[in-house]
């Protein structure tokens, strides 16, 4: 019960939060130098032309008007229709977002799977060799540009031992799995790499926590103590953590899908930024400011099933 | 309980314990003790005196931080270099440790009862059923009231002093045959400290179960204890049965303990204090540690270091200059 | 004055330069760091050839004496561009985040101070920025100022102070639990006197750490932007465009993205080693 | 190609994805160079590029005054579907192209008075004389759709039933040698072979050979080379011209560089004065052509192009658009003649121009960097300013430049359509530039409803020379389209105009 | 050490009158409780204490861990805002006729905390610590501060070169001795110790109540002084209040109440502390009943669910503090009887 309260009261709290977004993206969408009409018609086309295109889509109402429509339609579910796609933003936003998400949950996997193991190595080995070797790879990871490291996959593991295809994104779970594999450890690296950073302190925190000292002197098997009372303990404040990168994450996929050419909304979102497709960049904005809160809310809820004492808030 | 009768259950020899990355931290220095079963031990001395350091290295708890040398003698059997593979039937089984801190001992992710049972599933071949009913009976036994609905909840909705009575339901859960209590009752306030010395005397009489008591509360000591070994800097500084050592104290140390508790003195005159510092662990003096603060310091306490040496029969000090034991202390 | 306050225990720390010595990751990240802001300062001293000078005669050598990173598409020395990216790098690394810290470490803690409804209002306008996608909102905001690396470092600011501000309000609300605070209340201090010279520099550690951090995230965040050229103009040398501008080389010519690649690799451990050596020598002893 | 492969899938990675192909709403390059696949138009342009040859009409006359057309239809023409393709179809198509209120491109046919049909011939009614007429029938504005599709497809305006009938995707209205039978937005395309397309192939059997053409739309240029290298695609267009060496060098791809009308230029601001009122000092000609002078183009193409281009050599137009003269060298790189106009237009050492260029292009970075080197002895101090493809537009439309990057690729088969673009003032002021010369402006004119072939060239040879003297372009260069295809496809073509041709290709497995 | 602080004395004025404080802390309500009209709960700290403090004396103040004690001392340096009550400082409301703003009041009554470590800002030295106190008090010229600052270390014992110092180069006691420089620098009135010794050694916290009885006497303060250890509160105190649940249980003469509590409360406090004698095991009155939480304070006596005596009255009416014979104050219906029977 509970957790039903609290999700209600993060989902009240998210209602000022969204009208912000809104806002903001209102106004900077407006503030877009560059005509969408002009991207819709191209250079080429007449004044006249412009106009019209103007007129379709309300773009010559004053802000006022275009902004309380805006909402009023949001809030009714209608997020207008792609300039670009010449489709509903929510058709055109729903067909990409599942790849994108795909790839997002995927690639936190991955980078749990990557950093999990490799964290408590280096947090049990601290100051020695592998510590010092799992960082180092790390911090190469950290401060490499995802379109780089990208290109690299791509041309030695795809392009040349051709171990995985160069793009696409298939269509059973395991070709996706498949297919996005690449893309997915482009991404996860970065995330890992921070996920690695912070559960390696954590654990290096928590081993010594007089708990686990007590466990110790209680004489349990070694793998209880780092399970339940080490890893547990460690993985609260990855948890917060991996919530918030997340939405960098979900940023980041704007160039990770470009360089992969996955058909997901971080590319949709580069290509309606250029369209000035205004409808669907504010789809597209809400969306991810939907989906960053629901992570959030999500973390929050594991957080406080990890976390007895954050129970009852 | 007569002494001398029976063999001591564990014996502590030379036990020596060094902190930092190049073993430089000598936190515990040449201990030596024994307890037997049933025997309250008392173990005081000033905060980083080395206290709670000698429990863990009893334990081997303290090998991952540093440096240990001696001899734990288990029931004969040397246990310090046992591996932790080795050590884990020992630990929580046949002794229990209750650690200093009730707030930060008890892992907070984790159900109570859980805490309790896993213990009891490493050191008993208890079913699930099994261990449930155990646990429920450790904490009546502690006195936590309707035990049974408090096994699903989480430490942080006990207070402080329940928190305590269950890190000592879990030490005792499977009845060990020692038990390590390091300062219980520190963070108590005098009634609940009554109640939980109480509760470990009366089990240490059923169980037969040999106590090391640290504490710094001398009252407790005197309260509680057969014995009390007193430590300073690392080492044990005089040790003996706790009416010999509190009414007529060997080591000067003692002396100033016992003179700085605020007891039949008149109200609002200015209290004994023992003069200066403890030295750091990392400039110990050549010569005793306590020689620069000590009021019967000779020459020979400058560069030499004292061992520990009967002053009387069954008592013994580390002084080359001990109190005049026959005398008592004018109440 | 609150400036002042931060750095002040810092650099007291830093004094003791036997402490650092006693660190060989702050060492070489402190190394890596300074010889970086010499060639951001002076990177004519260091570079054999002008990295603007195009020789279409040269075009895309392979690593040689005479060119020891080779040159580009455009015959230009790759060595040089590399060195000449430095300042636009580090200007980068510093620029883009020193006044969303300051801004945000202000901001932090004042709200974390007062809390009440200013603290409520931060609250949805955190929330509100950071579920907005990060790179979205700089793209936008470039977009709207015009590409540029000024403008760049506003749009980064902008949203970027809001992590700082963030991370400072927690911190000075766990601090806020240490007496001292309550002590300089019941002394009679003011409040700005509280909250910059008594909170402030304990709450800033993991704040500069975190910094560290960010400078090596700003060169590239930077980079990416470059890459979408919203970043550094043409023909300023960028690392992130020299990345770019070799990734269809990477097979033929592979010396062109390689070299600035290792730039920011190089750069980033060096901005982490400080950081995570900071973190431990900052880390207040009781 | 006698006993060519049949059947098959082509695998076609492509640069970008169409949205919506229809004849008269493709507004976009991706959309346009489709539209001939899917919609076969009543005439063609012959392999040459330049000759008009008969299509779904089987002959066409064109009236001496120009004050008709006329074209009969084949016989027995049907659509994909397999339902016939009747004159009605052919008016409703035409009405439908000339409708202003619909296509952006009804001006190209604005001098139609009226389509009417008796049995199999079509007459076209012209207001005025339109030399360009036949080449429009020949161009994708003009294809053929089905009027039944339409009446039956859901949607109460034209524009909601061509969206519907493209999201169907269905074999109902194609009239080319494809239909679309799949399509997932900003990811894939299908193409499917038209069974019933009308024309032959050169070894006698029905075209087109392809059971279908499958598109990726890969968007990064490295990627895409790289789905080609890995043998995951069997053609990937738009090769960046730095790779176009490394893959003919490739012995299992030919890299094919098709000639094209794409020229990429730099239009000048030439008014008299900046946006933001400051005189314009590249409102001289001089200074201009001291620009054009001090550019060294084959440089330019050796640096951008890898080789893979040529200098524009008519000041107006690719070298494959008709009319088109050849003024060889264009402003041939000459340094000294370029520093004596500056000296003789007085130009100040140290005058500051900004070069616009396309956020995130390589390519532009590289001309800018080239240029800042060409033109600093003339003591021009070059700076950039880059922006996005909306900005550039708007900046291009509103004189907010000086000088910016453009790029043009012919949509009609006939020269008129660039040389109003670049150079008459109602079009677009010049590509922006405000320059405007009355002389150029009414030949122009007095060109778009000269019927006779001779007088016409000769109005297109005048306005060429008054363009390049005047110079209100950076006269750059012709890029090929560069298309690579593994060596087991043959016969794919891309016009001069960029329409994608798979009708005659091949892939053998 | 070294003077004799004995004959102190103390005078009959009240420096400090505080008068039915009470103070609840609300804690958070959530959403939920707001939609279900749920009241949110309660932690009822104070519940209505009086005392006086009079010029010159020490008043201890004991009573178990959450009973208030620290609520109560920083209401008087006005940390916190009791919601009922008053408190007068030398006869003038400290929270209406004092603006918040004044700093004198601040200045007068000072508090030093428990934890010696945490309440010294670990990134000052000793030296910025006391002559920040100084200057913002404007209590000497600036020039003269620095001479100040040597006077006070010397007053609280410390070595010249411990202004260069930072906190974490201090032991325990002399971390508490900084507090109390601090808090002297200001020359103030009254002195509140909140646990002042608690954190350390016994023979370390002899130091520093050594040091606190001396300048008291020097200086004339009147001093609150918070402990949990009975004996230290009986040695240093002139008058003692035993604090159960946010309330006076009982008050009075330190020497009488130790020799005779009056309260059953008092009485099983006292003798529950174990003596020094390991002969002497004294009567400990064993308490029953689970520890009272101040969420839910019992109806009537709020100590009758402990308290061995209790009878039917006190389940039904909160008994008031009211002087019983020759022991103080006592708050206990029952206080005749029971000392009559013990
Ligand atoms: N893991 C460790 N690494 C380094 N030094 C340590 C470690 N654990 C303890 N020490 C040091 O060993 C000394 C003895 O510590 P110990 O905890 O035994 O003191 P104690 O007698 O229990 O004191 P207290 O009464 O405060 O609990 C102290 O100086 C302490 O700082
Ligand atoms: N800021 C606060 N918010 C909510 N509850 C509080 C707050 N401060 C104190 N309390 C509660 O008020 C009650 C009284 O607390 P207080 O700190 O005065 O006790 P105390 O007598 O000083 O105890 P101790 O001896 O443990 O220091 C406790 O139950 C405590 O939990
Ligand atoms: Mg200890
Ligand atoms: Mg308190």
């Amino acid at each position: 019960m509970a957790t039903l309260q609290y999700i209600l009261k993060r989902l009240l709290l998210m209602i000022p939060t969204f009208l912000l977004v809104m806002i903001i993206i209102f106004m900077l969408v407006r503030l877009l130098p560059g005509d969408p009409a002009i991207a819709i018609a191209g250079d080429r086309a007449s004044d006249a032309d412009l106009a019209a295109i103007r007129e379709r889509l309300g773009l010559n109402q004053s802000l006022w008007v275009q902004f309380w429509q805006f909402v009023s339609n949001t809030l009714q579910g209608d997020l207008g229709r792609s300039i670009l796609m010449r489709a509903p933003v929510i058709e055109v936003i729903s067909n990409r977002l599942p790849t994108t998400l795909f790839l997002t949950i995927y690639a936190v996997l991955l980078s749990l799977l990557i950093a999990g193991p490799l964290a408590f190595v280096a947090a049990l080995n601290r100051g020695r060799w592998p510590d010092a070797l799992i960082r180092t790879v790390f911090q190469i990871g950290l401060s490499m540009p995802v379109f780089y490291i990208g290109l690299i996959l791509l041309t030695f593991l795809a392009a040349q031992l051709r171990w995985f295809p160069v793009g696409g994104y298939g269509e059973t779970f395991g070709e996706r799995l498949y297919h996005l594999f690449l893309p997915a450890v482009a991404v996860a690296l970065y995330t890992s790499a921070i996920i690695m950073r912070n559960l390696r302190s954590a654990i290096i925190e928590v081993v010594d926590a007089e708990y686990v000292q007590f466990a110790r002197a209680k004489g349990l098997p070694t793998r209880q103590i780092l399970g339940r009372h080490v890893l547990r303990n460690a993985l609260i404040s990855t948890v917060t953590l991996l919530g918030l990168s997340i939405g960098n994450l979900m940023s980041g996929t704007l160039v990770t899908e470009t360089v992969f050419a996955v058909p997901g909304v971080g590319r949709l979102m580069l290509e309606a930024i250029f369209a000035r497709d205004y409808p669907l960049i504010q789809g597209l904005t809400l969306t991810f400011a939907l989906l960053v809160s629901v992570v959030f809310l999500l973390t929050d809820l594991v957080q406080s099933m990890l976390d007895p004492r954050m129970r009852l808030t | 309980m007569q002494m001398g009768q029976t063999q001591p259950i564990l014996e502590v020899d030379k036990l020596c314990t060094y902190f930092g990355t190049k073993a430089r931290i000598p936190a515990v220095r040449d201990v030596t003790f024994a307890v037997r079963r049933g025997e309250v031990l008392g173990l005081v001395g000033e905060s980083g005196s080395g206290k709670s350091v000698t429990l863990r290295s009893i334990l081997g708890l303290s090998r991952r931080y540093g440096q240990v040398t001696g001899a734990v003698r288990w029931k004969g059997r040397d246990i310090s270099n046992l591996s932790e593979r080795a050590l884990r039937p020992i630990r929580g089984g046949e002794i229990a440790m209750i650690f200093q801190e009730p707030m930060t001992s008890l892992n907070p992710l984790l159900t109570v009862g859980l805490q309790l049972t896993e213990t009891l599933k490493a050191h008993t071949d208890l079913g699930r059923a099994g261990r449930r009913a155990r646990a429920i009976e450790m904490l009546e036994h502690v006195g936590i009231p309707s035990a049974a609905s408090r096994l699903e909840d989480y430490p942080h909705q006990f207070s402080g002093g329940m928190r305590q009575r269950v890190m000592i339901a879990i030490a005792l859960a499977a009845e060990p045959e020692l038990l390590l209590a390091d300062e219980p009752t520190t963070a108590l306030d005098v009634t609940i400290q009554a109640q939980i010395l109480d509760l470990i005397l009366r089990l240490s009489d059923e169980l037969n179960m040999g106590v090391i008591l640290v504490t710094h509360d001398l009252g407790v000591v005197a309260q509680t204890c057969e014995s009390v070994a007193v430590m300073y800097a690392g080492r044990i500084v005089e040790q003996g049965p706790v009416r010999q050592v509190l009414h007529a104290p060997g080591h000067p140390y003692t002396t100033g303990l016992m003179r700085s508790v605020p007891q039949d003195v008149p109200a609002r005159t200015p209290l004994y204090s023992v003069p200066g510092t403890p030295p750091s662990l990392l400039a110990l003096p050549p010569g005793c540690a306590y020689a620069l603060r000590c009021a019967s310091c000779i020459d020979h306490c400058l560069t030499a270091r004292p061992t520990l040496d009967d002053i009387a029969p069954g008592r013994r000090a580390a002084c080359f200059n001990p109190e005049p034991i026959s005398e008592r202390r004018p109440a | 004055m609150s400036q002042l306050s931060v750095i002040k225990p810092a650099t007291r720390r830093l004094g003791h330069l036997r402490v650092i010595l006693e660190k060989p990751g702050l060492m070489l990240g402190l190394f890596i760091i300074g010889f970086s802001t010499v060639l951001a300062i002076a990177p004519d001293v260091f570079s054999p050839y002008d990295p603007n000078f195009i020789d279409y005669n040269a075009v895309r050598q392979p690593p040689s004496w005479a060119h020891p990173f080779g040159t580009d598409m455009l015959g230009r020395d790759s060595l040089s561009r590399v060195i000449a990216a430095y300042t636009v790098n580090m200007q980068m690394a510093v620029l883009a985040t020193v006044f969303a810290m300051l801004i945000g470490v202000t901001v932090g803690a004042l709200v974390g101070y007062y809390r009440g409804i200013a603290d409520v209002i931060f609250g949805r306008f955190v929330d509100a920025i950071i579920t907005f996608p990060f790179l979205v909102l700089v793209i936008a905001v470039v977009a709207v100022l015009g590409p540029g690396l000024v403008n760049m470092y506003i749009a980064i600011t902008l949203v970027n102070w809001v992590y700082y501000a963030r991370l400072m309000r927690a911190e000075v609300i766990a601090q806020m639990g240490n007496d001292y605070a309550a002590a300089g209340i019941v002394m009679g201090y003011s409040d700005r006197r509280i909250i910059f010279r008594h909170l402030l520099p304990n709450a800033i550690t993991p704040v500069i750490v975190y910094w560290m951090t960010d400078m090596a995230l700003a060169i590239l965040l930077g980079s990416s932007l470059g890459y979408l050229g919203l970043g550094a103009q043409p023909p300023q040398a960028e690392w992130g465009v020299l990345i770019a501008e070799g990734r269809n080389f990477i097979t033929t010519a592979w010396w062109l993205s390689l070299m600035p690649g290792i730039a920011i690799v190089v750069t980033g451990i060096g901005f982490s080693l400080i950081g995570d050596g900071l973190a431990d020598l900052l880390r207040p002893r009781g | 190609a006698i006993g060519q492969e049949r059947g098959g899938i082509l695998n076609f990675a492509r640069y970008d994805g169409s949205n919506l192909i229809d004849p008269i709403y493709a507004e976009r390059n991706p959309d346009i160079w489709m539209v001939s696949s899917l919609f076969d138009t009543l005439l063609r342009i012959d392999a040459d590029g330049r000759t008009i040859v008969p299509g779904l009409a089987e002959s066409f006359e064109a009236a001496e005054d120009g004050s008709a057309v006329t074209l009969t239809l084949r016989e027995g023409l049907t659509f994909s579907d397999g339902t016939a393709l009747t004159p009605e179809d052919v008016a409703f198509s035409l009405d439908r192209a000339r409708n202003p209120d619909l296509s952006p491109w009804a001006g190209l046919l604005g001098n139609i008075d009226s389509v009417t049909h008796d049995g199999n011939r079509i007459t076209l009614a012209m207001k005025a004389p339109d030399p360009t007429i036949l080449s429009m029938l020949a161009t994708f504005t003009t294809g053929i759709v089905s009027k039944a599709a339409f009446d039956a497809a859901a949607g109460d305006s034209d524009q909601e039933k061509s969206a519907a009938i493209f999201a169907q995707a269905s074999a109902g209205v194609g009239s080319g040698p494809f239909y679309l039978c799949g399509f997932e937005q900003g990811t894939s395309m299908d193409f499917c072979a038209n069974t019933h397309y009308w024309r032959d192939g050169a070894d006698g059997a029905p075209l087109p050979y392809l059971e279908g053409v499958h598109f990726e739309i890969i968007p990064d240029d490295a990627t895409r080379v790289l789905k080609l290298q890995a043998g995951e695609v069997d053609a990937a267009e738009f090769i960046p011209f730095s790779r176009v060496a490394e893959l003919e060098a490739d012995p299992t791809i030919n890299m094919n560089l098709f000639p094209s009308t794409r020229i990429i230029y730099a239009p000048i601001n030439s008014r008299a004065t900046r946006a933001d009122g400051s005189p314009n000092p590249l409102t001289d000609p001089k200074v201009r052509q001291a620009l054009n002078y001090a550019t060294n183009k084959e440089a330019l193409i050796g640096l951008v192009l890898q080789g893979a281009g040529k200098p524009m050599t008519s000041p107006l137009m690719a070298a494959a658009t008709q009319l088109s003269t050849q003024t060889d060298p264009l402003y041939g790189y000459d340094i000294e003649k370029a520093k004596a106009l500056v000296e003789e237009a007085g130009l100040a050492p140290g005058t500051e121009i900004t070069f616009t260029t396309l956020a995130g292009s390589a390519d532009d970075g590289t001309i800018f960097a080239a240029l800042q080197q060409m033109w600093a002895p003339l003591g021009i101090k070059l700076s950039v300013e880059q922006v996005d493809n909306a900005t550039r537009g708007a900046k291009n439309r509103s004189g907010e430049f000086d000088i910016h990057t453009y790029g043009w690729v012919n949509d009609v088969n006939d020269p008129s359509q660039v040389v109003g673009w670049l150079g008459y003032t109602p079009t677009a002021n010049a590509v922006g530039t405000g320059w405007e010369d009355a002389t150029f402006n009414s030949l122009f004119e007095a060109s778009a409803s000269e019927m006779n072939p001779e007088t016409r060239a000769d109005q297109y040879a005048q306005m060429q020379q008054i363009y390049a003297e005047a110079a209100p372009l950076l006269f750059l260069y012709e890029t090929p389209f560069a298309v690579a295809v593994s060596d087991a496809v043959e016969g794919y073509v891309q016009t001069p105009l960029g329409n994608n041709q798979f009708d005659e290709a091949t892939v053998s497995r | 050490m070294t003077a004799a602080v004995s004959n102190h004395t103390v005078s009959d004025t009240s420096v400090m009158e505080i008068r039915d404080l009470g103070l609840t802390f609300h804690l958070q309500r959530t959403i939920a409780d707001v939609l279900a009209r749920r009241k949110g709960r309660a932690v009822r700290a104070l519940n209505g204490i009086s005392l006086d403090l009079r010029e010159g004396e020490t008043l201890g103040v004991v009573g178990e861990s959450g009973c208030g004690k620290s609520t109560l001392a920083r209401c008087i340096v006005r940390l916190y805002e009791p919601q009922s009550g008053e408190i007068r400082y030398r006869g003038r409301d400290i929270f209406t006729d004092l603006r918040r703003s004044d700093r004198e009041f601040n200045r007068l009554v000072q508090m030093m905390f428990q934890d010696p470590y945490s309440s010294l800002n670990p990134r000052m030295t000793c030296g910025q610590i006391l002559s920040e106190a100084l200057s913002v008090h404007k209590m000497r010229p600036p020039a003269e501060v620095p001479g100040r600052v040597a006077e006070l270390l010397d007053l609280v014992r410390l070595p010249q070169d411990a202004a260069q110092k930072l906190p974490h180069q201090f032991s325990g006691g002399q971390r508490q001795r900084i507090a109390i420089a601090r808090a002297l620098a200001v020359e103030p009135d009254v002195l509140i110790a909140d646990e002042l010794v608690s954190a350390l050694d016994v023979s370390v916290q002899a130091q520093v109540v050594n040091l606190l009885l001396e300048l008291q006497e020097r200086l004339g303060l009147t001093i609150l002084f918070v402990a949990h250890d009975l004996r230290l509160v009986r040695h240093v105190s002139h008058r003692v209040a035993v604090i159960y649940l946010g309330r006076i249980v009982e008050i009075g003469d330190s020497e009488t109440l130790f020799a005779n509590p009056a309260h059953p409360y008092s009485q099983a406090l006292l003798s529950a502390a174990p003596s020094l004698d390991p002969d002497d095991k004294g009567q400990a009155v064993h308490l029953q009943g689970e520890l009272p939480s101040p969420l839910n304070i019992p109806p009537g006596c709020p100590f009758h669910v402990r308290c061995p005596y209790a009878a039917e009255i006190c389940k039904r009416d909160v008994p008031v503090l009211r002087p019983v014979g020759y022991a103080g104050e006592v708050a206990c219906h029952l206080a005749e009887e029971i000392n009559r029977n013990g």
